[in-house]
Protein backbone atom coordinates (compact mmCIF):
# COMPACT_ATOMS: atom_id res chain seq x y z
CA UNK A 1 0.00 0.00 0.00
CA UNK A 2 0.72 4.02 -0.03
CA UNK A 3 0.28 5.78 2.35
CA UNK A 4 1.73 10.20 1.90
CA UNK A 5 3.85 11.37 4.56
CA UNK A 6 4.05 14.61 5.51
CA UNK A 7 7.37 16.77 7.37
CA UNK A 8 6.94 19.48 10.19
CA UNK A 9 9.32 21.42 11.59
CA UNK A 10 12.34 19.92 12.76
CA UNK A 11 11.36 16.85 11.10
CA UNK A 12 11.07 18.46 7.88
CA UNK A 13 14.75 20.31 8.33
CA UNK A 14 15.56 16.23 9.02
CA UNK A 15 13.76 14.86 5.62
CA UNK A 16 15.01 17.94 3.71
CA UNK A 17 11.63 17.44 2.47
CA UNK A 18 7.96 18.34 2.91
CA UNK A 19 6.61 15.32 1.90
CA UNK A 20 6.97 11.89 0.16
CA UNK A 21 5.12 8.81 -0.58
CA UNK A 22 6.06 5.37 1.27
CA UNK A 23 5.34 2.05 -0.22
CA UNK A 24 4.70 -0.47 2.56
CA UNK A 25 3.80 -4.56 2.65
CA UNK A 26 0.21 -4.58 3.80
CA UNK A 27 -0.67 -4.38 7.40
CA UNK A 28 2.57 -1.78 8.47
CA UNK A 29 1.79 -0.01 11.17
CA UNK A 30 2.74 3.46 12.33
CA UNK A 31 5.76 2.13 14.29
CA UNK A 32 7.00 0.26 10.80
CA UNK A 33 6.52 3.43 8.58
CA UNK A 34 8.54 5.15 11.34
CA UNK A 35 11.31 2.80 10.87
CA UNK A 36 11.08 3.28 7.59
CA UNK A 37 11.34 6.94 7.42
CA UNK A 38 14.47 6.73 9.86
CA UNK A 39 15.73 4.29 7.17
CA UNK A 40 15.19 6.79 4.38
CA UNK A 41 16.66 9.68 6.45
CA UNK A 42 19.01 8.61 9.36
CA UNK A 43 18.84 12.29 10.54
CA UNK A 44 15.54 11.28 12.11
CA UNK A 45 16.67 8.59 14.19
CA UNK A 46 17.68 11.62 16.73
CA UNK A 47 14.39 12.85 17.17
CA UNK A 48 12.34 9.69 16.86
CA UNK A 49 11.47 8.72 20.52
CA UNK A 50 10.21 12.55 20.68
CA UNK A 51 8.18 12.69 17.32
CA UNK A 52 4.28 11.69 17.30
CA UNK A 53 2.62 10.26 14.38
CA UNK A 54 -0.78 11.55 13.34
CA UNK A 55 -3.26 9.37 10.49
CA UNK A 56 -5.85 11.62 8.36
CA UNK A 57 -5.75 14.48 10.83
CA UNK A 58 -6.12 12.34 14.20
CA UNK A 59 -2.88 11.85 16.59
CA UNK A 60 -2.24 7.72 16.92
CA UNK A 61 -0.40 5.35 18.65
CA UNK A 62 2.60 4.12 16.91
CA UNK A 63 0.60 0.37 16.75
CA UNK A 64 -1.94 2.00 14.53
CA UNK A 65 -2.38 -0.24 11.66
CA UNK A 66 -1.91 1.84 8.43
CA UNK A 67 -4.14 1.69 5.27
CA UNK A 68 -3.77 2.33 1.74
CA UNK A 69 -3.79 6.59 0.61
CA UNK A 70 -3.67 7.67 4.66
CA UNK A 71 -2.15 10.85 5.18
CA UNK A 72 0.69 10.62 7.81
CA UNK A 73 2.08 13.41 9.93
CA UNK A 74 5.32 13.51 11.25
CA UNK A 75 4.95 15.61 14.55
CA UNK A 76 8.04 17.22 16.56
CA UNK A 77 7.38 18.18 19.80
CA UNK A 78 5.22 20.98 20.00
CA UNK A 79 5.74 24.66 21.52
CA UNK A 80 2.77 26.87 19.82
CA UNK A 81 1.21 29.90 21.74
CA UNK B 1 -8.72 58.84 23.43
CA UNK B 2 -12.23 56.70 22.81
CA UNK B 3 -12.71 58.13 19.69
CA UNK B 4 -11.60 55.34 17.11
CA UNK B 5 -14.50 53.57 18.71
CA UNK B 6 -16.14 51.15 16.34
CA UNK B 7 -18.99 49.12 16.03
CA UNK B 8 -17.34 45.21 17.46
CA UNK B 9 -20.16 43.37 18.05
CA UNK B 10 -21.24 42.03 14.96
CA UNK B 11 -23.83 39.19 15.97
CA UNK B 12 -22.20 35.83 14.73
CA UNK B 13 -23.70 32.92 15.85
CA UNK B 14 -19.97 31.61 16.87
CA UNK B 15 -16.67 32.40 17.79
CA UNK B 16 -13.73 32.63 15.03
CA UNK B 17 -11.99 29.80 14.98
CA UNK B 18 -8.95 29.58 12.27
CA UNK B 19 -5.20 29.53 11.59
CA UNK B 20 -4.19 32.73 9.49
CA UNK B 21 -0.82 33.87 8.06
CA UNK B 22 -1.98 37.38 8.66
CA UNK B 23 -1.99 39.82 11.42
CA UNK B 24 -4.48 38.78 14.05
CA UNK B 25 -7.39 41.75 15.00
CA UNK B 26 -7.83 41.33 18.57
CA UNK B 27 -11.14 43.64 18.23
CA UNK B 28 -12.22 41.27 15.63
CA UNK B 29 -11.57 38.43 17.81
CA UNK B 30 -13.96 39.80 20.17
CA UNK B 31 -16.75 40.97 18.22
CA UNK B 32 -16.99 37.18 17.34
CA UNK B 33 -17.58 36.47 20.82
CA UNK B 34 -20.04 39.56 21.92
CA UNK B 35 -23.53 37.96 22.71
CA UNK B 36 -26.51 40.10 24.67
CA UNK B 37 -26.62 37.20 27.51
CA UNK B 38 -22.98 37.34 28.49
CA UNK B 39 -22.26 38.96 31.47
CA UNK B 40 -18.06 38.56 31.26
CA UNK B 41 -15.68 37.75 28.53
CA UNK B 42 -12.06 36.90 28.77
CA UNK B 43 -9.36 37.25 26.04
CA UNK B 44 -5.58 36.01 26.28
CA UNK B 45 -3.21 37.22 23.14
CA UNK B 46 0.13 35.74 22.86
CA UNK B 47 2.69 38.42 21.91
CA UNK B 48 6.08 37.83 20.58
CA UNK B 49 8.89 38.91 23.10
CA UNK B 50 11.72 40.65 22.45
CA UNK B 51 13.86 38.04 24.76
CA UNK B 52 14.01 34.62 25.25
CA UNK B 53 16.21 33.05 27.70
CA UNK B 54 18.20 36.08 28.11
CA UNK B 55 18.78 36.49 24.34
CA UNK B 56 17.78 39.46 22.30
CA UNK B 57 14.80 37.83 19.61
CA UNK B 58 14.45 39.41 15.99
CA UNK B 59 11.25 37.47 15.39
CA UNK B 60 9.76 34.29 14.39
CA UNK B 61 8.53 31.71 12.63
CA UNK B 62 5.76 29.30 13.10
CA UNK B 63 5.17 26.22 11.16
CA UNK B 64 2.02 24.42 11.29
CA UNK B 65 -0.16 21.38 10.48
CA UNK B 66 -3.33 23.52 9.32
CA UNK B 67 -6.19 21.32 8.43
CA UNK B 68 -4.96 19.05 12.07
CA UNK B 69 -4.76 22.24 13.81
CA UNK B 70 -8.11 23.86 13.42
CA UNK B 71 -9.50 20.26 13.99
CA UNK B 72 -7.72 20.45 17.35
CA UNK B 73 -9.69 23.98 17.80
CA UNK B 74 -12.83 22.45 17.08
CA UNK B 75 -11.99 19.27 20.00
CA UNK B 76 -10.92 22.09 22.02
CA UNK B 77 -13.76 24.00 22.03
CA UNK B 78 -16.16 20.99 22.49
CA UNK B 79 -13.99 20.45 25.92
CA UNK B 80 -14.40 23.29 27.02
CA UNK B 81 -18.58 23.62 26.39
CA UNK B 82 -18.52 20.39 28.65
CA UNK B 83 -16.18 21.58 31.69
CA UNK B 84 -18.17 25.01 31.97
CA UNK B 85 -20.96 27.16 30.66
CA UNK B 86 -20.24 29.28 27.86
CA UNK B 87 -21.69 31.50 25.27
CA UNK B 88 -18.94 31.58 22.74
CA UNK B 89 -15.00 30.85 21.98
CA UNK B 90 -12.67 32.08 19.84
CA UNK B 91 -9.17 30.63 18.71
CA UNK B 92 -7.03 32.19 15.91
CA UNK B 93 -3.19 31.34 15.70
CA UNK B 94 -0.79 33.04 13.56
CA UNK B 95 1.93 31.17 11.12
CA UNK B 96 4.55 32.46 8.47
CA UNK B 97 6.99 34.96 10.09
CA UNK B 98 6.07 36.96 13.00
CA UNK B 99 8.16 39.77 14.23
CA UNK B 100 8.81 41.16 18.23
CA UNK B 101 5.42 42.92 19.68
CA UNK B 102 2.72 40.79 17.04
CA UNK B 103 -0.04 38.43 18.14
CA UNK B 104 0.39 34.89 17.83
CA UNK B 105 -2.45 33.49 19.28
CA UNK B 106 -5.67 34.86 20.90
CA UNK B 107 -8.07 33.33 22.63
CA UNK B 108 -11.88 34.83 23.87
CA UNK B 109 -14.51 33.44 25.48
CA UNK B 110 -17.65 34.76 26.60
CA UNK B 111 -20.02 33.78 29.63
CA UNK B 112 -22.81 34.82 31.67
CA UNK B 113 -20.82 34.92 34.40
CA UNK B 114 -16.82 35.90 35.18
CA UNK B 115 -15.71 32.76 36.72
CA UNK B 116 -16.84 29.92 33.53
CA UNK B 117 -15.05 33.11 30.91
CA UNK B 118 -11.91 32.97 33.20
CA UNK B 119 -11.36 29.16 33.89
CA UNK B 120 -12.37 28.50 29.71
CA UNK B 121 -9.92 30.55 28.25
CA UNK B 122 -7.33 29.71 30.73
CA UNK B 123 -7.78 25.90 30.14
CA UNK B 124 -8.12 26.58 25.84
CA UNK B 125 -4.84 28.88 25.66
CA UNK B 126 -2.88 25.72 27.80
CA UNK B 127 -4.17 23.15 25.66
CA UNK B 128 -3.69 24.89 22.31
CA UNK B 129 -0.33 24.91 23.80
CA UNK B 130 0.27 21.62 24.17
CA UNK B 131 -1.86 20.09 21.53
CA UNK B 132 -1.57 21.83 18.18
CA UNK B 133 0.48 20.45 15.63
CA UNK B 134 2.54 24.12 15.58
CA UNK B 135 6.11 24.73 15.90
CA UNK B 136 8.36 28.17 16.63
CA UNK B 137 11.41 29.18 15.33
CA UNK B 138 13.04 31.80 16.91
CA UNK B 139 15.71 33.92 14.97
CA UNK B 140 17.56 36.15 17.29
CA UNK B 141 19.42 39.41 17.28
CA UNK B 142 22.66 38.43 14.78
CA UNK B 143 20.69 35.63 12.70
CA UNK B 144 21.29 32.10 14.73
CA UNK B 145 17.67 30.60 14.25
CA UNK B 146 16.50 27.63 15.86
CA UNK B 147 13.25 25.42 16.34
CA UNK B 148 12.48 26.43 19.88
CA UNK B 149 12.21 22.80 22.40
CA UNK B 150 8.92 21.57 23.19
CA UNK B 151 6.70 18.91 24.56
CA UNK B 152 5.47 15.98 23.09
CA UNK B 153 2.42 16.82 21.29
CA UNK B 154 -0.70 15.09 23.47
CA UNK B 155 -4.56 15.01 22.61
CA UNK C 1 -11.78 39.77 7.76
CA UNK C 2 -8.53 41.31 9.32
CA UNK C 3 -8.66 44.13 6.84
CA UNK C 4 -9.66 46.44 9.53
CA UNK C 5 -6.60 45.83 11.61
CA UNK C 6 -5.11 48.98 13.00
CA UNK C 7 -1.53 49.69 15.41
CA UNK C 8 -3.27 48.67 18.70
CA UNK C 9 0.43 49.10 19.99
CA UNK C 10 1.44 52.42 20.95
CA UNK C 11 4.20 52.72 23.82
CA UNK C 12 2.61 54.21 26.64
CA UNK C 13 4.34 53.85 29.78
CA UNK C 14 1.73 52.57 31.57
CA UNK C 15 -1.87 51.00 31.63
CA UNK C 16 -4.67 53.31 30.96
CA UNK C 17 -6.53 53.53 34.64
CA UNK C 18 -9.62 55.67 34.04
CA UNK C 19 -13.20 56.29 35.48
CA UNK C 20 -15.13 57.55 31.85
CA UNK C 21 -18.32 58.33 30.99
CA UNK C 22 -17.84 57.32 27.06
CA UNK C 23 -17.87 54.02 25.45
CA UNK C 24 -15.43 52.24 26.18
CA UNK C 25 -12.81 50.91 23.24
CA UNK C 26 -11.12 47.35 24.38
CA UNK C 27 -8.49 48.14 21.29
CA UNK C 28 -7.58 51.01 23.35
CA UNK C 29 -7.42 49.67 26.77
CA UNK C 30 -5.32 46.64 25.16
CA UNK C 31 -2.60 48.99 23.18
CA UNK C 32 -2.12 50.67 26.68
CA UNK C 33 -0.40 47.83 28.35
CA UNK C 34 1.33 46.55 24.96
CA UNK C 35 4.98 45.97 25.89
CA UNK C 36 7.81 44.01 23.78
CA UNK C 37 8.73 42.33 26.80
CA UNK C 38 5.38 40.89 27.83
CA UNK C 39 4.85 37.39 26.37
CA UNK C 40 0.85 37.04 27.14
CA UNK C 41 -1.98 40.01 27.87
CA UNK C 42 -5.36 38.73 29.74
CA UNK C 43 -8.16 41.75 29.28
CA UNK C 44 -11.36 41.39 30.59
CA UNK C 45 -14.62 43.05 29.74
CA UNK C 46 -17.87 43.20 31.85
CA UNK C 47 -20.80 43.77 29.46
CA UNK C 48 -24.71 44.66 30.24
CA UNK C 49 -26.59 41.32 30.09
CA UNK C 50 -29.69 41.23 28.48
CA UNK C 51 -31.51 39.66 31.42
CA UNK C 52 -31.20 39.72 35.07
CA UNK C 53 -32.86 37.60 37.80
CA UNK C 54 -35.12 35.78 34.75
CA UNK C 55 -36.11 39.46 33.90
CA UNK C 56 -35.75 41.26 30.76
CA UNK C 57 -33.20 44.48 30.99
CA UNK C 58 -33.25 47.38 29.02
CA UNK C 59 -29.75 48.91 30.48
CA UNK C 60 -28.28 49.89 33.16
CA UNK C 61 -27.10 53.40 35.32
CA UNK C 62 -23.72 53.88 36.99
CA UNK C 63 -23.55 56.18 39.70
CA UNK C 64 -19.93 56.72 40.76
CA UNK C 65 -17.95 59.10 43.22
CA UNK C 66 -15.69 59.25 40.73
CA UNK C 67 -12.32 60.57 42.18
CA UNK C 68 -12.22 58.03 44.96
CA UNK C 69 -13.04 55.18 42.45
CA UNK C 70 -9.65 56.55 40.27
CA UNK C 71 -7.77 56.20 43.64
CA UNK C 72 -8.61 52.80 44.37
CA UNK C 73 -7.71 51.69 40.87
CA UNK C 74 -4.35 52.90 41.66
CA UNK C 75 -4.38 51.01 45.34
CA UNK C 76 -5.52 47.94 42.96
CA UNK C 77 -2.65 48.45 40.78
CA UNK C 78 -0.15 48.66 43.34
CA UNK C 79 -1.75 45.68 44.99
CA UNK C 80 -1.13 43.87 42.03
CA UNK C 81 2.12 44.28 41.39
CA UNK C 82 3.35 42.92 44.89
CA UNK C 83 1.73 39.84 44.01
CA UNK C 84 2.72 39.15 40.94
CA UNK C 85 5.23 39.74 38.30
CA UNK C 86 3.53 42.28 35.61
CA UNK C 87 4.39 44.41 33.22
CA UNK C 88 1.23 46.73 32.42
CA UNK C 89 -2.27 46.75 34.07
CA UNK C 90 -5.20 48.89 32.69
CA UNK C 91 -8.55 49.30 34.57
CA UNK C 92 -11.19 51.33 32.22
CA UNK C 93 -14.50 51.77 34.02
CA UNK C 94 -17.56 53.21 32.72
CA UNK C 95 -20.35 55.57 34.41
CA UNK C 96 -23.56 56.62 33.22
CA UNK C 97 -26.35 54.84 30.86
CA UNK C 98 -25.31 52.07 29.62
CA UNK C 99 -27.87 49.89 27.07
CA UNK C 100 -27.13 45.81 26.71
CA UNK C 101 -23.99 44.50 25.04
CA UNK C 102 -22.02 47.93 25.98
CA UNK C 103 -18.58 47.38 28.18
CA UNK C 104 -19.06 48.73 31.31
CA UNK C 105 -15.98 47.73 32.28
CA UNK C 106 -12.43 46.94 31.38
CA UNK C 107 -9.00 45.26 33.20
CA UNK C 108 -6.20 44.10 31.24
CA UNK C 109 -2.62 43.43 32.32
CA UNK C 110 0.66 42.06 30.45
CA UNK C 111 2.94 40.00 31.58
CA UNK C 112 6.44 38.25 31.01
CA UNK C 113 4.49 34.24 31.17
CA UNK C 114 0.51 33.82 31.19
CA UNK C 115 0.06 32.46 34.55
CA UNK C 116 0.71 36.41 35.87
CA UNK C 117 -1.35 38.00 34.05
CA UNK C 118 -4.34 35.36 34.64
CA UNK C 119 -4.12 36.13 37.96
CA UNK C 120 -3.60 39.62 38.30
CA UNK C 121 -6.74 40.39 35.68
CA UNK C 122 -8.85 37.98 37.72
CA UNK C 123 -7.86 39.52 41.39
CA UNK C 124 -8.31 42.99 39.89
CA UNK C 125 -12.00 42.68 38.29
CA UNK C 126 -12.55 40.85 41.51
CA UNK C 127 -11.26 43.60 43.58
CA UNK C 128 -12.93 46.40 41.32
CA UNK C 129 -16.24 44.32 42.24
CA UNK C 130 -16.04 44.66 45.95
CA UNK C 131 -13.99 47.81 46.67
CA UNK C 132 -14.92 50.65 44.01
CA UNK C 133 -17.31 53.06 44.76
CA UNK C 134 -19.67 52.51 42.17
CA UNK C 135 -23.26 51.65 42.16
CA UNK C 136 -25.58 50.02 39.26
CA UNK C 137 -29.31 51.11 38.25
CA UNK C 138 -30.91 48.66 36.68
CA UNK C 139 -34.06 49.17 34.31
CA UNK C 140 -36.28 46.51 32.91
CA UNK C 141 -37.96 46.35 30.36
CA UNK C 142 -41.37 47.89 31.19
CA UNK C 143 -39.54 50.95 33.06
CA UNK C 144 -39.28 49.45 37.02
CA UNK C 145 -36.23 50.87 37.73
CA UNK C 146 -33.74 49.75 41.10
CA UNK C 147 -30.23 49.77 42.82
CA UNK C 148 -28.79 46.60 42.32
CA UNK C 149 -28.42 44.78 45.66
CA UNK C 150 -24.87 44.65 46.35
CA UNK C 151 -22.21 44.06 49.20
CA UNK C 152 -20.83 46.49 51.86
CA UNK C 153 -17.98 48.13 50.22
CA UNK C 154 -14.53 46.99 51.43
CA UNK C 155 -10.89 48.17 50.98
CA UNK D 1 -17.10 72.62 62.51
CA UNK D 2 -17.86 72.25 59.13
CA UNK D 3 -17.69 68.82 56.99
CA UNK D 4 -19.37 68.89 53.83
CA UNK D 5 -20.87 65.28 53.00
CA UNK D 6 -21.81 63.81 49.60
CA UNK D 7 -24.77 61.07 48.62
CA UNK D 8 -24.63 58.39 46.32
CA UNK D 9 -27.02 55.84 44.53
CA UNK D 10 -29.47 54.96 47.18
CA UNK D 11 -28.32 56.95 49.89
CA UNK D 12 -28.90 60.20 47.33
CA UNK D 13 -32.36 58.96 47.04
CA UNK D 14 -32.76 58.82 50.56
CA UNK D 15 -31.33 61.81 50.94
CA UNK D 16 -32.82 63.66 47.85
CA UNK D 17 -29.75 65.36 47.51
CA UNK D 18 -26.36 64.86 45.80
CA UNK D 19 -24.46 66.93 49.16
CA UNK D 20 -24.60 69.16 51.12
CA UNK D 21 -22.57 71.04 54.53
CA UNK D 22 -23.03 69.33 58.03
CA UNK D 23 -21.82 72.03 61.31
CA UNK D 24 -20.82 69.42 64.17
CA UNK D 25 -19.48 69.94 67.63
CA UNK D 26 -15.58 69.78 67.76
CA UNK D 27 -14.33 66.19 68.20
CA UNK D 28 -17.64 64.65 66.09
CA UNK D 29 -16.64 61.31 64.96
CA UNK D 30 -18.10 59.75 61.83
CA UNK D 31 -20.18 57.73 64.10
CA UNK D 32 -21.77 61.27 64.89
CA UNK D 33 -22.25 62.55 62.19
CA UNK D 34 -24.21 59.03 60.52
CA UNK D 35 -26.99 59.93 63.52
CA UNK D 36 -26.97 63.64 62.13
CA UNK D 37 -27.53 62.42 58.63
CA UNK D 38 -30.47 59.81 59.87
CA UNK D 39 -31.59 62.53 61.81
CA UNK D 40 -31.61 64.71 59.22
CA UNK D 41 -33.03 62.52 56.72
CA UNK D 42 -34.92 59.38 58.35
CA UNK D 43 -34.89 57.62 55.16
CA UNK D 44 -31.09 57.36 55.50
CA UNK D 45 -31.91 54.92 58.70
CA UNK D 46 -33.01 51.72 56.73
CA UNK D 47 -29.71 51.50 55.26
CA UNK D 48 -27.11 52.83 58.16
CA UNK D 49 -26.12 49.67 58.75
CA UNK D 50 -24.93 48.65 55.26
CA UNK D 51 -23.86 52.27 54.49
CA UNK D 52 -19.89 53.16 54.65
CA UNK D 53 -18.20 56.62 54.63
CA UNK D 54 -15.10 57.63 53.36
CA UNK D 55 -13.29 60.70 54.61
CA UNK D 56 -11.17 62.57 52.01
CA UNK D 57 -11.44 59.64 49.46
CA UNK D 58 -10.37 57.09 52.37
CA UNK D 59 -12.69 54.46 53.19
CA UNK D 60 -12.73 54.95 57.04
CA UNK D 61 -14.20 53.39 60.07
CA UNK D 62 -17.07 55.28 61.92
CA UNK D 63 -14.79 55.38 65.42
CA UNK D 64 -12.61 58.07 62.93
CA UNK D 65 -12.77 61.54 64.05
CA UNK D 66 -13.79 64.25 61.64
CA UNK D 67 -11.64 67.61 61.83
CA UNK D 68 -12.49 71.09 59.72
CA UNK D 69 -13.62 70.79 56.16
CA UNK D 70 -13.51 67.23 55.69
CA UNK D 71 -15.26 65.90 52.79
CA UNK D 72 -17.56 62.66 53.69
CA UNK D 73 -18.75 60.24 51.34
CA UNK D 74 -22.06 57.81 52.37
CA UNK D 75 -21.33 55.16 50.50
CA UNK D 76 -24.37 52.12 49.85
CA UNK D 77 -23.39 48.40 49.17
CA UNK D 78 -21.70 48.43 45.86
CA UNK D 79 -22.19 46.36 43.03
CA UNK D 80 -20.16 47.76 40.11
CA UNK D 81 -18.44 45.63 37.19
Amino acid sequence: MRVKVLYFAAARDAADSRGETFVLPDRSSVGDLSAEICRAHPAMKAMSRSVRFSVNLELVETARALRESDVVGVLPPVAGG
Amino acid sequence: MWACSRPWRVGRMRGIQMITRRPIDPAVVLASVSDDSAGGTVMFLGTVRNRSHGKAVAGLEYDVYREMAEKSMQAIEQSVRKRWRVKKVAMVHRYGALKVGEVSVAVAVSSEHRADAFRACRYAIDTIKGSLPLWKRERLEGGVESWVKGTRIRR
